[in-house]
């Protein structure tokens, strides 16, 4: 086995050495009647690497990826575009293979890329600080409304129905195993305008651009958390703060998002990022790792450190702001690569893109037979209102390549004839057209067919 | 070398480090379409050739499992195969939407199945849910189930409390305060094992009723097995109590012995650890949790399944579900490395991790005996935990001087000042995949310093000495916080 | 354009301190006749990072890969298993971007590798030493032969028919532009036998295992290259080296080989790399880089420096060794991770591997109507006799999804019939079975139909 | 860092550094299956973690472009852009064979003619064969097509002396007796360019007659247009001879100029400076050629052709071809990289390069005029030619101490001692890829070396001192030969 260097010459000088007899011997303090006979699990035999990798990638051709259909997918996990220099440098061992710098002299590079990304996604969200990353957009959310919690001493908090629904769904799980209660405020029409509830809650938690991709009233929701005493919590698409004015300049308490879109695969949804940023008065409640600058104890060269480590669970244990260890640090790298490769102005140029795209859609889909559900502003995603059963259509639409979008009906019993439909800066005017050409085709199909029977 | 500019200083307006997609679509007024628009974007503007020397020049002063040994204990720092990277790669994993049709993914579920199905076997659990994100988060996933089968029967007021040993990792208390719980502190003996009186007291009477759980690592972060585990779990399940594994250690287990045939209910595994899903720098990790039956009503929606007839299904109709814990299936690229992991050890090879794990450490606590005593005199598993309080005494030299300056030496130092319960703690864990020679050399380097700071105490306090920087003023960073880059 | 980063305000700036107005004027010595215009050259549009890398994904997908089919087809490039440390490796930046190593104390990583390369090649080979590189095995074998000419002063070389055809093709261009004669030695059932035509040759060169798979007689060409006086140069397969009776061995001179079955992809042929090895004697004649372990100048520390520099034409130009400068650096890399990887063991498992397979498939495509044509010895390559012409049969089992190998008609007239059938360690059992199988069924077709035509 | 061991040295027997495919084919006595076997295979024994350390440490102690400046003078170091390496590693690409029958590598075929016209367009030839493997190959097959082409006039006998400038690179020489030429060297004037009247000589009467062609480096070696080349073609034309260009140089004129329309016959080019190919260390090169029609008939077989309708076959029909000159197709994956870079620019952006290789180059010397100044003074093309010789005169200081003294500042030397006409010559190629602040920085660093040059001397006869050796003895290197690993 390549991965274990041991030859017999080896195990028998060690085990000499160590004054036992054989490996067995080691584990004698395991109740026998708890040991396993050699080859007694019950898993398949060892495959070669040549064989091993020909039997993944034929798993692998098993599904249907981006690469087969065009994707108009989104829903908070995106289709971009991915500079092959993320690819490069996350590749490298040193980054691959390190872990956690808990010993900064030997690991100021890894610190330094860390340091910068919390420098980018703060500048993105306007924010003043930025953690070093959580898990995925739905934890990161699940703590942003526990922290509230704690600094404003309310145990209820106050979630859009525009915001993702599987956020909302591990908010609930969190909310539960804390004996916390999760108020639910009904969007208008696609976006957040009634704030009523918020009223004794610690936080309001909106998302903008929202699950419909609609843009939503930040100043309102400010305004609102304001009155009631509450925190904002914006739960924000990185991308749309290219060009948006970010939840920060609103007033934003915390700011969280999945940083996904940012230079990181799709992967079936893992390994996602999750961003975390915040108000300076409130660094020390945050979770998770941040790294701070600092100098030489005895000199006076600069150096990265994690830092406000007593807010976390190795230090305080039961009293720590989370109990996040481990966070997603070669993820944030690759966001980091990502927003250097873009800089400003790249970034902007896909954001516009996207916003372009999507507003020919938005046409092109309206003259195919379907209409724009919601009214307001969206960024690069919209929900359409088709005259047939959105989950039929997407399955037609799959047919003919075209990953059309999410049927909406499984979140929203009202909106079962809609579809969530995003289109970013990797589709082209060609695509769009194919995409409403299709639409046409499929939905004159099921009008002229027993599908018909399906819009009633 | 020089010390690293920031990529902001190397930043001039104008430049691009990419060809983005171009756009073929007509322009719109971004105003009218969007509302307020932001003001500036200050992120970096550097070329492709910079950005790619900026993060190799990094690259170099960070140390990797690729440059060196990392006997980082308590976390497993293995070889991470290559073929498991270009697995991971495939377009037909990689470019998969988490929300795209159940049915268009087949090959996907297929392999995440497998993969529970292997955990399964090896854990000797009968259920494993893989959608927890990480170590911890699989621990608080667990107390949320154990909370759910508490409710189930009515005693979710009652059952408010989790034991922890004194030796428990830090995420431990945390998870359980994460779930509502209050903790109480269970000792560890003097032969390093929990003290069954302690443990006895806690359970009895009325404070066992207000019990809901133990957590406790096997083998304990001390390095050691818990000989009186059956023992245990029968105690707590006789006080009504779930018993949950902090499987962090599983690297000692693997192929050897299984938790779920200890009287553990449930355990969360580190596949990051254990399963070589690589480190990354912190993350991504990998966190699946095992379950016996009675807890798999409450396991997180949605449900990987197989059928009778082999083929694979999502069950979402799960009332009693604790609900989701993480956005979609968990980490999935890192299921896929796992995969590979596995597949390419298989049932032949598999008990070679433990066994060869168990080896190398049992092979350092012996060599480095006379200099570094073990906290307790027994076998230990895949870790030893030493402790360097003579030289604290003696020398002023504590135990994080005696790593800093092994890096120096070239090595990655070993976890320090944890468990929390052995003086100056230094805690090795070599895995299986390191060699004799390199075993050899690091120990021969630890009786070397362990001279130093005999004679040249200053040695290691000024340690290390031959990095970028030298050992850094953690104090200022809390005073002065500085966490990003205030010169924008 | 990210590959330059130039901004307006740099180029002003520095137009200003060299003290011209424009980029334009920098060319002023350039005739304005014939100066460009801008845009005047007529080659395709740009296309982004992520619209180029569709395309070529495109143009990949038109052509038949070994993923696409199963592969007997040989011929000196093989399929062979690369494990995944190669491509690891290699693709790491400071060696992909790094160049001859010129400047020895800013390259002593890459130094030692061309060291250890050195030193495993000339193992391999049995020879005393070996160069960093030749191009690839036809111009390592021409260049072979030039060597020799300098060593014996006589200006001719004799090569075996059964050394691969087109190494043949490429020694006669050499040959004919130095004014040199190739004379062939016709081999007798594919195998070099009657060597007296090597009277006054400057060497004898053969291939072994030959183009046919046949292992050669290295003990008889050494004699007949002794008796005449001339030099024994082999080709020889690296991987045959693993178990056979190294060239080296039987006292060849010069060893030359294709290194591409150790760790380097098919690619079309190309990239390769050129195996070069020789007896001490001569290693002042040999051609190209060569490294060498040495010691600091003022101090005690060893190092690696590129060595015996007066051979080549940066130095000696019109009188240099050869004309080589650039060689196969990375590919020779590739080919030290490989043996590194591999090491004896699993070089030697891969090589029996490759022998029992090729067993195997020379007794189950014998009972399908095939016909060993040769009798001799053979590593894992053999000719295939069939009832049918050659070149058909293969078309018919590539759509059956099998590379069968290659028709020899067009190099050997008389043996249109005969395909040579290369079988590695990457085939399985069952791979043989369904060639068998589907060779059966194509020659019954065959013969059964106006194909039987062909086979008068 | 310490010393890196050698990888004999880390061997164990019985190691194992990949799980090589099995084999489920019957046993075979290998003896009477083969015939004579070896006796022992010393090769390295490790696993694979050991594997990716040794190389994985070594690659630190390799300077490369992605590490830093690397201005080596004829080299083009500029960035190898990371897509290109994507799409060579399809596996459409990287799994094709290069027998496999034509009609399955369509795709393939494309490609390569398309780089072929592109190649064709940008330097006004009217055919490019991609078959030769690296520059000096591309010179070697140019002149067998002059040698062919004179032969078909039945002059191959008569011409056998090719005419080189005297400052040009090694292999021209060296390829000229590869084809079995005489080699006539022609001087450079003053000026810098191609001495007209010594050249003229050399084509005059029966010594014209003589000759087969002349060599020309354009931009020379010297960094400068050759003003003449116009005339100078014609001259060589008029004497019954070819006119070869070593391409080497084309960064300076891509999109700006084209050597065809200056009257040269023939002329390769390095793929790997030019057009982006990663130099890998010392390979592969990437040689292509272009020609014009009279050569066309000479082309190495098999040619790559479009007919009228557009799709692309092979022309193996070819009876007055010199033949092959490699094996197969030429560095198929590197024509892939030559084809996405290409692309990538297209013809909007492709005069970018020359124009800002060249504007880097002037800047280069116009900063360090002072220091260093340049052979000649005259607007240089992609590269400056620098002489050192008065810090050799006045303090013992040569090129080579500066370029190691260099090393120190963290920046790769440039090329030295080339051209060879140039005393102390210091050959500095920035490219277009550097970003003026790296200009900045170099030229703040050699301007501070040559100050060093002046008062402390000894700092560039020791350097450079910050690497893992100091300055190595070449002489002992040759004197006490050791290529190959003796303790083996
Ligand atoms: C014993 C123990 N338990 C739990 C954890 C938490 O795991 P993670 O970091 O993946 O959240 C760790 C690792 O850091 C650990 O060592
Ligand atoms: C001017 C010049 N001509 C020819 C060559 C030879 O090219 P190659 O090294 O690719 O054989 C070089 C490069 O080294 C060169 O600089």
């Amino acid at each position: 086995m390549p991965y274990i260097p041991h030859t017999d010459a080896d195990r028998a000088e060690m085990l000499a050495l160590i004054g036992v007899d054989s490996i067995d011997d080691l584990f004698r303090e395991i109740p026998p009647n708890l040991l396993l006979k050699p080859g007694e699990l019950n898993i398949p035999s060892a495959l070669d690497e040549s064989r091993l990798f020909a039997h993944l990638r034929e798993l692998s051709l098993k599904n249907i990826s981006v690469n087969d259909v065009t994707c108009f997918l989104g829903a908070g996990i995106y289709d971009r575009f991915i500079p092959a220099t993320v690819g490069a440098v996350i590749s490298r061992g040193e980054y691959l293979t390190s872990y956690t710098p808990y010993q900064p002299e030997a690991s100021q590079g890894y610190l330094q890329t860390i340091y910068e990304f919390q420098t980018m996604i703060a500048e993105l969200y306007g924010m003043e600080v930025a953690n070093a990353s959580m898990y995925d957009a739905s934890t990161a959310m699940a703590e942003a409304a526990i922290m509230a919690i704690g600094i404003v001493k309310r145990d209820r908090v106050a979630v859009s129905s525009a915001v993702h629904p599987h956020y909302r769904e591990v908010l609930q799980t969190y909310a539960w195993a804390l004996g916390l209660e999760v108020v639910t405020i009904d969007a208008h029409d696609g976006k957040t305008l009634d704030f009523s509830l918020v009223q004794d809650c610690a936080c309001v938690i909106v998302q903008s651009p929202n699950f419909f991709g609609t843009i939503e009233s930040l100043s309102l929701a400010r305004q609102a958390a304001t009155d009631h005493g509450a925190l904002l919590v914006v739960v924000s698409d990185p991308i749309s703060n290219a060009l948006l004015k970010p939840p920060g300049a609103y007033g934003a308490d915390i700011v969280v998002g999945e940083g996904q879109p940012m230079g990181i695969a799709m992967g079936f949804g893992g390994p996602l990022l999750g961003l975390f940023a915040c108000k300076k008065e409130y660094v020390r409640q945050i979770p998770g790792r941040i790294v701070g600058k600092t100098t030489e104890l005895h000199g006076d060269r600069e150096g990265y450190v994690m830092t406000l480590r007593t807010r976390e669970q190795d230090i305080r244990r039961e009293k720590a702001t989370s109990n996040i260890c481990t966070n997603q640090a070669l993820m944030a790298l690759a966001a980091t690569v990502y927003m250097t490769a873009l800089g400003k102005n790249g970034l902007q140029q896909i954001a516009t893109s996207s916003v372009r795209n999507a507003q020919y859609a938005i046409q092109a889909l309206q003259s195919s037979g379907g209409k724009l559900r919601f009214r307001d502003n969206v960024f690069c995603e919209f929900v359409l209102d088709l005259p047939a059963d959105a989950g039929t259509v997407r399955d037609e639409l799959l047919k003919m390549g075209i990953l059309a979008g999410l049927p909406l009906g499984d979140y929203y019993p009202g909106l079962s004839q809609c579809l969530l439909v995003a289109v970013t800066e990797m589709r082209t005017r060609d695509e769009i057209d194919r995409y409403a050409a299709a639409l046409k085709k499929v939905l004159a199909n099921l009008n002229s067919k027993p599908y018909a029977e399906a819009r009633n | 070398m020089p010390q690293p500019e920031s990529i902001f200083a190397k930043s001039r307006p104008g430049r691009v480090g990419t060809n983005v997609p171009t756009c073929d679509t007509p322009q719109v007024d971004l105003v009218s379409t969007l509302g307020d628009l932001r003001e500036n974007l200050r992120l970096p503007e550097v070329s492709e050739l910079d950005l790619l020397r900026h993060f190799t020049n990094l690259s170099h002063i960070t140390y990797g499992i690729e440059t060196g040994f990392y006997p980082l204990g308590s976390c497993t720092m293995k070889y991470n195969p290559k073929i498991n990277e270009k697995t991971a790669a495939l377009p037909g994993f990689a470019g998969l939407h988490p929300m795209q049709p159940a049915s268009t993914a087949p090959g996907a579920f297929e392999l995440l199945r497998s993969v529970q199905e292997m955990l399964c076997e090896i854990t000797g659990f009968s259920e494993v849910t893989l959608q927890p994100l990480a170590g911890a988060h699989g621990e608080m996933t667990c107390l949320m189930l154990i909370k759910a089968f508490h409710a189930s029967h009515g005693e979710a007021d009652q059952r408010t409390v989790v034991l922890v040993p004194d030796s428990a990792h830090g995420t431990n208390p945390a998870s359980a305060a994460r779930c509502g719980y209050s903790v109480k502190s269970i000792p560890t003996d003097e032969g390093g094992n929990t003290d069954l009186t302690a443990l006895a007291g806690a359970l009895d009477g009325e404070a066992g009723k207000s019990v809901a759980g133990l957590m406790l690592t096997n083998p304990s972060t001390l390095g050691l097995f818990e000989p009186n585990i059956e023992r245990i779990c029968e105690m707590v399940h006789a006080a009504g109590g779930q018993v949950f594994c902090d499987g962090a250690n599983m690297n000692a287990m693997v192929g050897t012995t299984r938790p779920g045939d200890h009287g553990f209910d449930c355990m969360h595994l580190n596949l990051h650890k254990t399963f070589s899903t690589p480190h990354g720098g912190g993350g991504p990790g990998c966190g699946a949790i095992g379950l016996k039956a009675h807890l798999e009503p409450f396991l997180p929606t949605p449900v990987i399944r197989r059928s009778q007839n082999g083929s694979v299904w999502l069950d979402s109709d799960r009332p009693n579900s604790i609900g989701r814990v993480s956005a979609f299936y968990g980490q999935f690229l890192m299921e896929v490395r796992a995969y590979t992991y596995l597949r390419a050890y298989g049932k032949e090879k598999i008990a070679d991790i433990s066994r060869h794990a168990v080896l190398n450490a049992n092979y350092v606590m012996a060599r480095l005996k006379d200099v570094l005593p073990a906290a307790h005199n027994r076998p230990c598993m895949h870790e030893c935990v030493l402790t360097a309080e003579r030289y604290k005494r003696e020398f002023g030299v504590k135990a994080l001087d005696i790593s800093k300056r092994l890096i120096d030496y070239g090595f990655h130092p070993p976890t320090n000042y944890f468990p929390l319960i052995v003086p100056e703690a230094i805690m090795i864990e070599p895995t299986e995949t390191e060699a004799k020679e390199t075993l050899d050399a690091f120990c021969d380097a630890i009786i070397l310093i362990c001279e130093e700071a005999t004679f040249q105490p200053e040695l290691l306090h000024d340690a290390p000495s031959t990095q970028i920087v030298g050992r850094l003023d953690e104090t200022k960073a809390v005073k002065e916080l500085n966490v990003t880059d205030l010169h924008l």
